[in-house]
């Protein structure tokens, strides 16, 4: 994606592309899951089960949580370098943030193939 | 002598213009997203184990304390939603100028507590 | 004595356009250069030159020739400019401005894609026939845009910067100049910079008067120092007054309003230079502008409530202009006073803004002194620009060509320099005494106690220059301000300052900018009183024309109050000279 | 009128106060915040420290936090503000004393981004040719005067101030980039690629409402994220 053009370093451009791309997933995404929502006001089990179901739901909702993840990991890593000026303490809290994400990561995938 | 400057850097003491509020918002409502996700996927997997975990939640959730917490979720949401929105508008230079800029900060703020507040409706 | 010595093949005093020109060629030619300012460079003066830069391209009307600009620069300075110099500065100026093109200043284009430029007073062609066009710019915001330009190539070419020094005092050694003394600001320490050359860019001292164009920084630091070494200053009677700063605030509008079509009008909205001057009207030579300007506030005909300022209108240029080629001076106007000329047109007055005289220097920006009427060259000592006196200017300055000459001469005084040092130009070594005499200022103003403050002093001495010594002087007056002005000088003997920490000292800074304005004060006054004729800048009620006879000559000013005389140089090296005649 | 000025001299204090003065504003005749503060220095307290040097607004020396806003003491006009005025330095830099602070990381940002024109090709006998066009594109970026409001008002700068380039350093980083006669303008993206020297600016916009010069250094980073962009797909 990134040509060699801009150099060994463009982590920059990289992380403000991913945060934009993973946004706009999360929006189409969550735009629809409301819409669904509003759309049966008594949602009951059956419903709901059945939805997540579907392939269709079940790779959206895994994109959405990648892009999630993704946007998080990006979003909390600026938050740190920006507040947190303490190198040890940072690395202890990244260590965190990415041991985190990877169970997120995990735990959506145990509950969307557990449906 | 003193070795170490000080650094004039007391926030209270610094005007900050509707566009940095929205700004610092996005960013409070944004960590406060990433805490939610436990949360979010702990309540997901219970909807979707059994139609007794799914009417336990919704049970659950009826409490107004939950009410609020959902309430909190919705809107930080919303509001990190739409001021994302206006980050990727200004990317292709909407809003990007000093009058502009504030018209958007502005219709970011209004619009965002519009939602949180039929968010609100909607909850109750 | 314990002193700290910093060694350099050249130090340069002042981070202007002239300093940063100078340490451009030297840093680029690989010596050791310092500069010392008492500003981060881009806050020196040369960031308010709005109208641009004087060269004969012939971009606007398709021809011109340094010649032209040569006999207008003559005609301009009112016969009292030296001709060998003008001729230099004239010839070479277009390449000049093609150097600073590449350097990558900004200047505003014509569709060919060449350089802008604008009518500016007194340029003319074909030897004083029709208005040309021959002034560059970058907008209205010129030395805005050239200072930036040359203190980024400065960055590019790592050239050394002591920021945030002052220049308290050359240090003199048995022949000529060893360095100079400075004052770190933010420490205080106190360093001595010696050097094979030191160039002296340290521009104008307008706040000698109460109503100026200039900065709060111009102060006439060079000038002091100059003095205080024994060495002469030249024709400092004249003083340029703008015809358009702002009623009030002083601040300046530049005469390339009146290039793109601005004129002049009194309270009978008359536009009032047709009667003065019918051939250049609002763009004749600046003295020339000014005094018709202050005649007709004398003679009841300003505007306001006293009747004291006139107006120049804009509005009629359309917005187009104004926000393309006049957008600075329009945020000027509406921040200073409060009007809009796209709408309204701006109240203005002369206000003292250049100094024709200053250092006396050779072409090649060589301190020159004199002994004996015979002219010597003061080793290891330049100076360029406006604190310079070369003399291209004479009795008065034609608009745009200060940024001529501090680029022009800059970098002829580091070519030299280079030359010289090349050539073996060495160290000098000053005595323990020449050390002690660079240290006493300081030391002054350091053990003084109790004594009044520097601004009370200040302020006296600027109303004594603005009262007695402006656009018109008669001896009178003259006199009576010359008195005034000695037993100021006493006062300011024993002036003292509260502050007396170290760190960061402005108060004490503008305590040693005092005894410099006061030099320069004395200076003006002295040779203002001397020279009985009206010439350019210089105009007495009491000897209302120009006497070429008893006074074609450059006057010296020495701080022990000598004063000597230099010819004026007629001799071009490749024209012919320009005869004396009679100006508009 | 009444100012509340920060003072700190390290000499002598350990910490930094406000110091009120009360002024006489009209006898004075001042009418810009610079007039007040130098009246102050020259009648009340000449210990009161503060750069000053063109006092039009043009030289970029006397910027300063004036009632919490970041902007120039010669333009910014008495009658537009508030009693009590409160006048303290430029935030996030080291205070030197008073309301003088070090510029040092602003300048070595501003250095950073090779602030001169580079152009790898013969130098011609005349001027380079520039369309008025090609011209018009640095109007709003050379005119920069290096004050530091914007990136001093900047709270990206503020957390990072090494690594960040800051507002005024990225506006003259685009005026290069868009120089029609600079041709090292992949060289200059490339510079800018890593995760701070430009990405740390999260849209806040506190520069653009701040330059006293009405100069918008947000439009020029967004403008060079697009080049890079395009420089990179």
């Amino acid at each position: 994606m990134v040509k060699s053009v801009l150099g060994v370093n463009h982590q920059g451009l990289t992380d403000w592309l991913i945060q934009r791309v993973s946004a706009v997933i999360m929006m189409l995404y969550s735009v629809g899951l409301f819409a669904y929502l509003i759309m049966h006001p008594g949602l009951d089990y059956a419903e709901w089960h059945a939805l997540f179901s579907s392939k269709c739901m079940k790779l959206a909702t895994l994109l959405f949580i990648l892009s999630l993840l993704f946007h998080s990991w990006i979003g909390m890593w600026t938050v740190f370098t920006d507040y947190i000026k303490s190198f040890l303490l940072r690395l202890v809290l990244q260590v965190f943030l990415l041991l985190s994400l990877i169970v997120f990561f995990f735990a959506a995938l145990w509950i969307l193939w557990g449906v | 002598m003193a070795k170490q400057r000080p650094k004039n850097l007391n926030l209270f003491t610094i005007q900050f213009p509707l566009p940095a509020i929205i700004s610092i918002l996005h960013r409070i409502s944004g960590v406060a997203l990433f805490l939610f996700i436990p949360l979010v996927l702990g309540a997901l997997k219970l909807s979707l184990s059994s139609a007794q975990d799914f009417d336990d939640l919704h049970l659950f959730l009826s409490s107004p304390l939950m009410k609020l917490l959902i309430w909190g979720f919705l809107s930080a949401f919303i509001y990190h939603f739409f001021a994302g929105i206006r980050h990727l508008l200004m990317d292709v230079h909407v809003g990007d100028e000093l009058k502009s800029g504030q018209l958007f900060a502005k219709l970011t703020m209004v619009i965002s507590i519009v939602f949180i507040l039929l968010a609100g409706i909607w909850i109750w | 004595m314990n002193l700290a010595t910093q060694r350099f093949d050249a130090v340069i005093v002042g981070g202007g356009g002239a300093g940063l020109r100078a340490s451009l060629e030297l840093a680029q030619s690989g010596l050791n250069v310092a500069v010392i300012s008492k500003v981060f460079p881009t806050r020196s003066h040369t960031v308010s030159a709005q109208g641009g830069i004087n060269a004969a391209l012939g971009n606007t009307d398709g021809s011109d020739d340094w010649r032209w600009h040569m006999y207008d620069t003559v005609m301009g300075s009112d016969f009292l400019g030296d001709q060998d110099a003008i001729e230099y500065m004239c010839k070479h100026a277009p390449e000049t401005i093609y150097e600073l093109e590449h350097m990558g200043l900004p200047f505003s284009r014509l569709d060919n894609g060449k350089i802008y430029q604008r009518a500016f007073g007194g340029q003319t062609r074909n030897f004083g026939g029709e208005l040309v066009h021959r002034t560059c710019c970058a907008a209205d915001r010129t030395g805005h845009a050239m200072l930036h330009t040359l203190y980024q190539r400065n960055v590019a070419a790592r050239a050394k910067f002591f920021n945030e020094w002052f220049a308290m005092d050359l240090v003199k050694a048995e022949q000529g100049i060893a360095g100079v003394m400075a004052l770190n600001i933010e420490t205080g320490e106190v360093v001595f910079l010696q050097a094979r050359a030191t160039i002296l860019a340290t521009g104008g001292a307008g706040r000698i008067f109460q109503s100026t164009t200039n900065a709060h920084i111009n102060t006439g630091d060079g000038f002091g120092m100059v003095l205080r070494a024994g060495l002469p200053l030249q024709d400092m009677e004249f003083w340029q007054f703008h015809p358009t700063g702002i009623a009030g605030a002083g601040v300046l509008i530049t005469e390339g309003s009146r290039g793109e079509g601005g004129y002049l009008i009194n309270k009978e909205g008359e536009r009032y230079m047709e009667r003065y001057a019918p051939h250049l009207k609002d763009l004749s030579c600046r003295d020339v502008v000014a005094r018709s300007s202050m005649i007709e506030i004398r003679e009841g005909r300003g505007c306001g409530p006293k009747g004291d300022y006139v107006l120049l209108k804009l509005d009629h240029l359309g917005t187009e202009v104004i926000n393309k080629r006049l957008p600075g001076i329009r945020e000027l106007s509406i921040t200073f006073a409060g009007v809009d000329p796209l709408k309204n047109p701006i109240p203005v007055v002369p206000t003292c803004h250049y100094l024709m005289g200053g250092i006396p220097t050779t072409v090649h920006a060589q301190v020159l002194t004199v002994k004996n009427g015979q002219d010597h060259i003061v080793e290891g000592l330049y100076a360029a620009g406006e604190c310079a006196c070369v003399s291209v200017h004479g009795a008065n300055r034609l608009g745009a060509n200060s940024l001529l000459d501090i680029v022009v001469f800059g970098r002829a005084a580091g070519l030299h320099v280079q030359q010289s040092v090349r050539e073996g130009l060495g160290y000098r070594t000053p005595s323990s005494a020449d050390i002690e005499a660079a240290l006493s200022g300081l030391n002054r103003w350091n053990n003084n106690q109790n004594g009044e403050s520097v601004d009370v002093i200040r302020n006296e001495l600027q109303k004594i220059m603005q009262n007695d010594f402006g656009v018109f002087r008669t001896a009178e007056h003259m006199q009576e301000g010359f008195k005034k002005l000695e037993k100021l000088q006493e006062r300011l003997k024993s002036a003292s300052i509260k502050d007396k920490s170290q760190y960061f000292n402005t108060s004490r800074i503008e305590a040693l900018e005092l005894d410099n304005l006061m030099e320069t004060a004395l200076a003006t006054a002295y040779l203002a009183n001397e020279r009985t004729e009206s010439r350019g800048a210089h105009a007495r009620y009491d000897f209302p024309k120009r006497n070429d006879r008893d006074w074609l000559k450059h006057s010296m000013y020495f701080s022990d109050g000598t004063i000597d005389f230099r010819p004026v140089n007629m001799k071009p090296h490749e024209v012919e000279p320009i005869k004396l005649k009679d100006r508009e | 009128m009444r100012f509340s000025i920060y003072r700190y001299n390290p000499e002598t204090d350990k910490k930094p106060y406000m110091q009120d003065y009360d002024l006489d504003s009209e006898a004075n005749s001042c009418y810009m915040v610079l007039d007040a503060l130098l009246a102050i220095k020259n009648t009340m307290d000449d210990t009161l420290t503060l750069r000053r040097s063109c006092r039009e607004g043009v030289c970029g020396s006397d910027g300063m936090n004036i009632n919490g806003k970041n902007g120039l003491a010669c333009t910014t006009h008495l009658s537009s503000l508030k009693e009590p005025i409160i006048i303290r330095p430029l935030p996030g830099l080291p205070v030197i004393r008073d309301l003088v602070v070090d510029m040092t990381q602003f300048y070595q940002q501003y250095e950073k981004i090779k602030p001169y024109l580079q152009n790898s090709e013969p130098v011609p006998a005349k001027e380079r040719l520039q369309s008025p066009a090609e011209r018009a594109k640095l109007d709003g970026l050379y005119e920069c005067i290096l004050c530091a409001c914007c990136t001093s008002s900047c709270p990206s700068f503020w957390w990072n101030p090494d690594k960040f380039v800051g507002p005024a350093g990225l506006l003259q980083a685009y005026r290069f980039i868009a120089d029609s006669r600079d041709t090292e303008k992949s060289e200059r993206l490339a510079d800018l690629a890593d995760p701070f020297s430009l990405f740390r600016c999260r849209g806040i916009m506190n520069c653009v409402d701040v330059c006293p010069k009405g100069l918008n250094p947000t439009k020029a980073i967004n403008e060079i994220k697009e080049l890079m962009l395009e420089e990179a797909v």
